[in-house]
């Protein structure tokens, strides 16, 4: 290679190594988004800040864009729902909506009215088109988060008149109102402007930043890698409405606290403390309580005694993949539940308060209802679902053909059972540790795998035993015990419907989970299924629950009060600010007068 | 200096680059992860996605990546990519680019890098050059040690008891961040100060625990070019103790090392990937960190070749540097 | 200036022993560094014949428990008694460092050999491929692959292979150049006139004038090792359930052991760990002084 | 004991050989006493030397390796570094005692009152500086505020006065010969004009050409500055071309000391004898004598007179009393029980 040669590559190389730029293609997001002038000074005692690991792309705040829309990142200030609801004041909000009614006895058509004060940021007002447009969307563009449901359901959409919208479904749908149209924790669809989106070519791709029209309180005026800042719009539509006062924030400032969602919580909870921030993502056990104690001006949902939060909508199981030996063995299974001892776990990781548990969904007041029931009781009673029984277990694994081995695990024909828990790193950092040797003690080859392909692995199907949630069920218990219908019981290898891991095939369940889809669940009827669904997954142990998912939020009220608590629901919302429900905690905050 | 050298240093400086991308493209590949799915796992893990047709959007995205052309395809589009400084499109943060990410976190972290690298580069050098020379007293000679020790405690840790003691016991200095919150950067001393002050601690985390290393590679060299004649000779000519140190022992022990600078800064940058963590600094660390976690390989790519770049290109620029450092490179 | 003339007389010249402990003496470094490695090495052996293994793992003691005379070095927040996982931590340690430290070291002796010895083509080839992979942060490459892992994949052993992988150009580059300057030796050439086999001459005449060298360069690596794999642990990129030092103070870290006042749990991993690269680097030291003849002059 | 026999012995052969100029001599070393502490045990690398030098004079030591030339002169520069140890002796140049010197006191006499060109002058030269930086700083670290013009002068006199062009002020080392080296090394030692020279093997990994040219080069230096050299080395065919007397070191000791002439007509110590006879001449070409025996270690010095085991005329008394040196008549000194009876 002739000197020439070499020097004319180099400098190819050179020119590339120091290119200054690369053309960007024009649908990507803004590098960053910092305001033309100035901002005006908001006073501390005007602003509140929040503490969250931010991950999505800058400038992406159109729902549709995807992947890289996330609702917890501070668009729930921008975007709302026909309806709210306020899980622990078990009631809907209407919001964009001033009803959503069923105009049929099946739970076949559905009639929403829209609040004629309702309008965008950009005056225009928010009607029927735009309720058809989203709904249309989500229909045609398989790419949306909710199309499965409407193309599973919904048959029709139409506008009557600017302010009415008539849905008709293909099968009977009394869940959809709830789980679909109405926004609680982290599920619900927001209305999309119709006039702004119908212009763009590949709404999956428009990033929206701070342009797009919306209707919620709040714009986005700067975001950058350290930080996402909104500015409370005055003019508001929910005031004159008169759904909700003008908000005392006028200025929210979303704080990247960087890492993953569960790291370095320590940090997070030194900067709560010393009032750096209001509030922040919620805490591990262990730090909640010491923060506390640190800062006697924050408080969480339970005040200041554990378990310090309220319950997610998420209990965790310890979820077994039924089509994978040896966890395709009823008997292994329960012989697993049988080597848990929820009580040490409550005392270990939790201080002693009850977080173990044996179902499958959040006890919430319509489901607390349901479990109280005495069929269910009785249920209870016979199954002892929590029981902890070493030597029951081992009967079980000896009748499954399991002999202990030199090692004093489970072995059969020289294999021990492959007992490796998936998780996720941070959030399951406390619990998992200690199940692994629960497992170990009952003689369970067991290891820890916080990789962060869990999910992926979950999906298809590889691994026989990971730790999931279940998030479904929060009225009744229909869609916790769908989790396990025969339809997503897809082969190893494909992926399994969306957080549907067991891949548990039985068709007597599948036909009782199939009864109760039309029932409402005020019907009797749907009463006595979903008992019988209850006894089929603890019978057959279809997954193994452990704890129930809580949030530990610290509320700081040095500068903000009416957090929404045990004492004093406010909007009877969840406290999260992540959470689809976040705007009305942020509206609802009163000043401390500090 | 020859046409002929600068084409061969240039052409060494592809070299690196080439193989380093080759390796970074194909590492992450040994894992059938899949960063779109685990994108959706993200959202869906919190809740906020359930498409029940997950395979369906992913072999879209996949088409869209190009992730469904083959290895060899999709490496040939890589390189030609890699020259150009295109990365591509983040797996996970679609629409970002790479490159924007990286935009996006250099300005939290050039300056502590940087800053970082070049203090702890001569405190350890001064330190390891005086623990080797005899004729200084002992009580100096011995300050080395405990940085040698300090190698042993983890950025991570250092950076917690940082936090803990001086920014959140004592209050001294911000807890985190790269400049307080609400701020907007501007170029105000204010904000300046400010976002120097969120930087010290970190700072002090990545120098305590790489200062180690210097000393102890320049205590090596020291110690063998102090037995040089040359050395002896400057105290048979009634030199005093200061000069010879100066111009004859450390200036001759320096040079091996000034080659160590530039493949310091890669250490630098994986020590950051906690501190900023730590510190809540949202810089080339922290991206690679999520980067990895979320096995976005794009951005992975993106940011090794970077830093690699970045080392190769200052390693080149030393080689250019060291004639003027050392005559008898000169005319070679 | 030679001070001892070898002697023909008879006279008993002190015992090897005797003399290796008095350059000890002056050897200080050496000298701390190998008694800190040995108390360590006593310390594991000891754990290991007084503390049942399994007291290294959770649920095995009550939890969050500060120092005391019935948990020396106290509990963790999964009752982990954490004498017992420093016992087992370090000696998990010890293997990840020795097995990464032999291999690479190993390799880098095996190519600096051929390169520097056969020269040439080869040569230039090797040094190329050292030269060239060096600028890239070799960390950096090691937490990507040990991040694009699959976990149950990550053990002890792998960890040691992650580590070793990108290693082994330091110690190569060494080799080949002290071997370069060996070959102009005297009795290298003598033993080339008198027809000795190229093998013959690297084992009989090289290796053993190499071995300080080889020797300095194991510790080395062996540090380096060490501090690679805790760094990965650290990371929380290491077998997660096994008490390596790395590992202890990742869980302590996810459970914020500090703001809650725990803090034996992470400083006592971090101190094993000075402690371990402490008298490693005092080892190296004092082995360069052995190695490097000027260094002895200049003692 | 034999000391004052030294004393008047060395007293009275130097006026005997100084051309010209009597009085105190320039350089006066006695009883100087280097330890070296090793881990085998101590070795006694220097005992009890003692002689004195005229200006102008030229004085060459030879003796086998290890038997303490280089520590002599070392010893002289207190340049000694541990494990070895000045046990004792005085070091008298120009009537100041350098042993006595504080520290800095005998780093200012460095190079101004005594100077030492070193052996293996392939790497004395800082591979980083330029030479005339080099001979600079010297200069300033001795004299005082000076206009860097002058300082320049100096040096670049210096190095006209060792047959350097000037121009060599300008280089680095890695771009001269070893001649050129090592003459710069032999400009440096004379930059500060000093009183006593020291020329430790000067020319070792030399060509024999060059050799000569660097030993010339040292004699006019000599002249110019007229002050006293000690030339180290143990090549006596080169010696005996260029000095004026012989100093024969074995195992630490100064054996014999005579004029040129002397030593190779009629060497006295049996060693002096036997190094000369070992060397080729007319009469024996061809034959060769080596010494029988090796040098004996100095941790384990054979009693008595340390040479007692290879002397071919060996006596009782050699092999258990030590030998004091000897001043004879002929103004030469001896250290061997032979000559006792004698005196």
């Amino acid at each position: 290679m002739s000197t020439l040669k070499l020097a004319a590559a180099a400098a190819f190389a050179i020119g590339a190594v120091f290119a200054p730029s690369i053309a960007l293609p024009d649908e990507a997001a803004p590098t960053e988004i910092a305001p033309k002038t100035p901002l005006p000074d908001v006073p501390r005692n005007q602003t509140l800040i929040m503490g969250w690991s931010i991950t999505s792309p800058i400038g992406v705040t159109n729902p549709w864009a995807i992947p890289g829309y996330t609702h917890q990142e501070g668009n729930v200030f921008m975007w709302e729902p026909l309806m709210y609801f306020g899980i622990f004041a078990d009631k809907y909000i209407p919001w964009l909506a001033t009803s959503m009614e069923y105009t049929s006895k099946d739970f076949t058509s559905l009639e929403i009215k829209l609040n004629p004060n309702a309008k965008w940021s950009d005056g225009v007002p928010v009607t029927a088109k735009d309720v058809v447009f989203t709904f249309e969307g989500q229909m045609k563009n398989e790419k949306l988060p909710y199309h499965a449901s409407f193309d599973q359901f919904v048959d029709t959409v139409k506008a009557v008149d600017d302010q009415t919208v008539d849905v008709k479904f293909k099968i009977p749908a009394p869940r959809f109102k709830f789980e679909v149209l109405t926004e609680k924790f982290d599920t619900g669809i927001p209305i999309v402007p119709e006039h702004a989106l119908s212009k763009v070519s590949d709404v999956n791709a428009y990033p929206g930043g701070t342009e797009i029209p919306h209707s919620g309180p709040y714009d986005l005026v700067a975001w950058n890698a350290n930080q996402k800042i909104y500015n409370l719009r005055p003019d508001w539509w929910a005031v004159k409405a008169g759904l909700s006062q003008l908000p005392a924030v006028k200025r929210i400032v979303l704080v990247n606290i960087g890492g993953q969602v569960g790291q370095n919580m320590d940090t997070v909870a030194q900067r709560l403390v010393n009032n750096e921030m209001d509030t922040a993502l919620d805490m591990r056990s262990s730090v909640i309580g010491n923060i506390l104690a640190q800062n006697p001006k924050i408080t969480t949902h339970a005040g200041n005694k554990p378990p310090y939060g309220y319950l997610d909508w998420w209990p965790n199981s310890l979820w077994m993949n039924t089509q994978i030996a040896p966890y395709n063995d009823a008997r292994v299974r329960r012989a697993i539940s049988l080597a848990i001892n929820r009580d040490q776990i409550n005392d270990v990781v939790y201080e002693g308060a009850k977080i173990a548990t044996v179902y499958p969904f959040p006890l919430y007041p319509g489901l607390k209802a349901f479990v109280d029931s005495p069929d269910v009781k009785a249920l209870e009673a016979k199954l002892q679902p929590g029981k902890f029984d070493l030597a029951e277990s081992a009967k079980l694994m000896t009748d499954a053909g399991f002999k202990k081995n030199a090692d004093g695990l489970w072995a059969k024909d020289g294999k021990t059972v492959n007992a490796t828990i998936l998780g996720f790193e941070g959030i399951h950092s406390d619990i998992v540790p200690v199940l692994v040797e629960m497992l170990r003690k009952g003689g369970f080859d067991t290891a820890i795998d916080f990789g962060a392909d869990a999910y992926q692995k979950e999906q298809d199907g590889a691994p026989g035993l990971y730790m999931f949630g279940h998030g479904a069920s929060l009225k009744d218990p229909y869609a916790a015990f769908e989790l396990f219908h025969g339809r997503f019981s897809a082969g190893i290898g494909t992926s399994a419907g969306n957080n549907r891991f067991s891949r548990y095939k039985n068709p007597d369940y599948d036909k009782i989970v199939d009864a109760m889809a039309p029932l409402s669940s005020d019907d009797p009827k749907f009463h006595e299924l979903a008992v019988k669904a209850l006894e089929i997954y603890w019978k057959e142990q279809i997954d193994v629950p452990v704890i129930q998912w809580l949030h530990r939020i610290a509320y700081n009220q040095t500068y903000w009060t009416n957090w929404p608590t045990a004492d004093n629901l406010a909007a009877g919302t969840n406290g999260a600010f992540w959470a689809q429900t976040g705007m009305l905690v942020v509206t609802n905050l009163k000043p401390s007068g500090k | 200096m020859s046409l002929k050298l600068i084409a061969r240093r240039l052409l060494f400086l592809v070299m690196v680059v080439w193989s380093a991308s080759t390796i970074t493209f194909f590492i992450p590949r040994f894992s059938d992860r899949n960063a779109i799915r685990e994108r959706f796992g993200e959202l869906s893990r919190t809740g906020g996605f359930a498409p029940a047709d997950l395979e369906k959007i992913i072999a879209a995205f996949s088409k869209q990546f190009g992730l469904d052309k083959p290895l060899w395809q999709q490496y040939i589009d890589y390189m030609l990519g890699v020259l150009r400084l295109d990365f591509g499109y983040s797996l996970g943060r679609y629409p970002s680019t790479v490159i924007q990410l990286i935009e996006q976190a250099l300005p939290w972290t050039i300056g502590l890098l940087l800053v970082t690298t070049i203090l702890s580069f001569v405190i350890g050098n001064l330190l390891g050059a005086v623990a080797a020379w005899q004729r200084a007293p002992n009580w100096l000679r011995s300050i080395a040690t405990p940085f040698v020790l300090l190698q042993g405690v983890p950025p991570v840790l250092m950076g917690v008891l940082l936090l803990f003691f001086v920014g959140f016991r004592l209050k001294l200095l911000p807890l985190g961040g790269a400049y307080s919150a609400g701020l907007i950067p501007n170029w105000s001393w204010d904000f300046i100060l400010d976002s120097l002050a969120h930087q010290v601690l970190p700072a002090l985390a990545l120098i305590l625990g790489s200062v180690g290393g210097w000393v102890l590679s320049m205590r090596g060299m020291g110690v063998t070019i102090q037995g040089e004649d040359y050395v002896n000779f400057a105290e048979h000519k009634g030199l005093s103790g200061f000069r010879i140190f100066r111009d004859y022992y450390l200036r001759n022990a320096l040079l091996p090392q000034v080659t160590g600078f530039a493949l310091a800064l890669g250490t630098v940058v994986t020590s950051a990937i906690v501190i900023e963590g730590i510190f809540g600094l949202p810089g080339i660390g922290s991206l690679l960190q999520r980067a990895i976690q979320a096995n976005d390989f794009p951005v992975i790519y993106g940011i090794v070749l970077f830093i690699t770049i970045a080392v190769a290109s200052l390693m080149v620029l030393m080689e250019f540097v060291y004639p003027l450092l050392d005559p008898r490179i000169r005319n070679q | 200036m030679s001070t001892a003339v070898l002697s023909t007389e008879a006279f008993q010249a002190p015992s090897g022993l005797t003399l290796f402990l008095r350059y000890l003496r002056r050897n200080k470094s050496l000298a701390i560094g190998a008694a800190i490695l040995l108390l360590l090495v006593l310390f594991t052996i000891v754990g290991f014949l007084t503390l049942d293994p399994d007291w290294a793992y959770p649920l095995s003691a009550p939890t969050k428990k500060p120092p005391s005379l019935q948990y020396p070095f106290g509990t963790d927040f999964f009752g982990r008694n954490l004498l017992a996982a420093m016992v087992v931590g370090m000696w998990q340690t010890a293997v990840i460092g020795l097995i990464a430290g032999g291999l690479g070291t190993f390799i880098g002796v095996v190519f600096g050999f051929i390169s520097a010895y056969f020269g040439g083509s080869i040569d230039a080839a090797i040094r190329g491929v050292c030269q060239i992979l060096t600028p890239i942060p070799v960390l950096l490459i090691q937490v990507v692959v040990a991040g694009s892992l699959d976990k149950r994949d990550v053990t002890i052993l792998t960890m040691a292979l992650i580590v070793v992988m990108l290693a082994w150009m330091g110690p190569t580059l060494v080799i080949r150049s002290q071997v370069l300057t060996m070959k102009e030796r005297q009795f290298v050439s003598v033993a080339k006139l008198s027809g000795v086999s190229d093998l013959g001459i690297i084992f009989g005449e090289i290796l053993p004038n190499l071995l300080p060298f080889i020797a300095a360069g194991f510790v080395g690596q062996v540090f380096s090792a060490v501090f690679a794999s805790f760094y990965l642990a650290v990371l929380g990129l290491g077998p997660l359930r096994e008490p390596l030092l790395g590992n202890i103070i990742w869980a302590a870290q996810s459970q914020g052991a500090f703001f809650n006042g725990w803090w034996w749990w992470p400083i006592e991993p971090a101190v094993a760990m000075i402690l371990i690269l402490g008298s490693l680097a005092l080892v190296n030291m004092g082995l360069d002084e052995l190695a490097n003849p000027r260094v002895r002059r200049s003692e | 004991m034999g000391v004052t026999v030294m004393d008047k012995a060395a007293d009275a052969l130097s006026p005997a050989r100084a051309p010209g100029a009597a009085g105190p001599p320039t350089l006066k070393v006695s009883h100087l006493e280097v330890t070296y502490y090793t881990d085998s045990g101590r070795a006694k690398a220097l005992d009890d030397v003692s002689f004195t030098l005229q200006a102008g004079e030229k004085l060459g030591m030879v003796g086998e390796s290890g038997s303490g030339k280089s520590t002599m002169a070392l010893a002289m520069m207190r340049m000694i570094k541990p494990p070895g140890r000045i046990e004792a002796g005085e070091v008298i140049v120009g009537g100041v005692d350098l042993m006595a010197l504080d520290d800095e006191g005998m780093r200012k006499s460095r190079l101004s009152r005594i100077a030492y060109i070193p052996q293996g002058a392939m790497n004395s030269l800082n591979p980083v500086l330029r030479i005339g930086a080099q001979m600079m700083d010297a200069v300033k670290a001795h004299v005082g505020a000076e206009p860097r013009a002058k300082t320049e002068e100096r040096c670049r006199n210096a190095l006209k006065s060792v047959d350097l062009d000037p121009g060599v002020f300008r280089m680095y080392a890695h771009e001269l010969s070893g001649g050129m080296k090592q003459r710069v090394c032999i400009a440096i030692g004379i930059l500060l004009k000093p009183q006593v020279i020291i020329a430790d093997e000067p020319t070792s990994a030399l060509d024999v050409v060059t050799q000569r040219q660097v030993m010339e080069t040292i004699d006019n230096v000599q002249k110019q500055i007229n002050a006293a050299v000690i030339l180290i080395g143990h090549d006596m065919g080169l010696m005996a071309q260029f000095v004026d007397k012989v100093a024969v070191m074995y195992a630490g000791r100064l054996v014999e000391v005579s004029t040129v002439r002397d030593m190779f007509t009629a060497p006295l110590h049996p060693y002096a004898q036997a190094l000369i006879s070992s060397l080729p001449n007319l009469e024996n070409k061809g034959v060769f004598h080596g010494i029988p025996g090796l040098a004996p270690s100095l941790l384990r010095l054979p009693g008595g007179c340390a040479f007692h085991p290879r002397c071919a005329r060996v006596l009782d008394v050699c092999r258990t009393a030590r030998p004091e040196a000897l001043a004879l008549a002929t103004g030469r000194v001896v250290t061997c029980h032979l000559y006792a009876k004698g005196a």
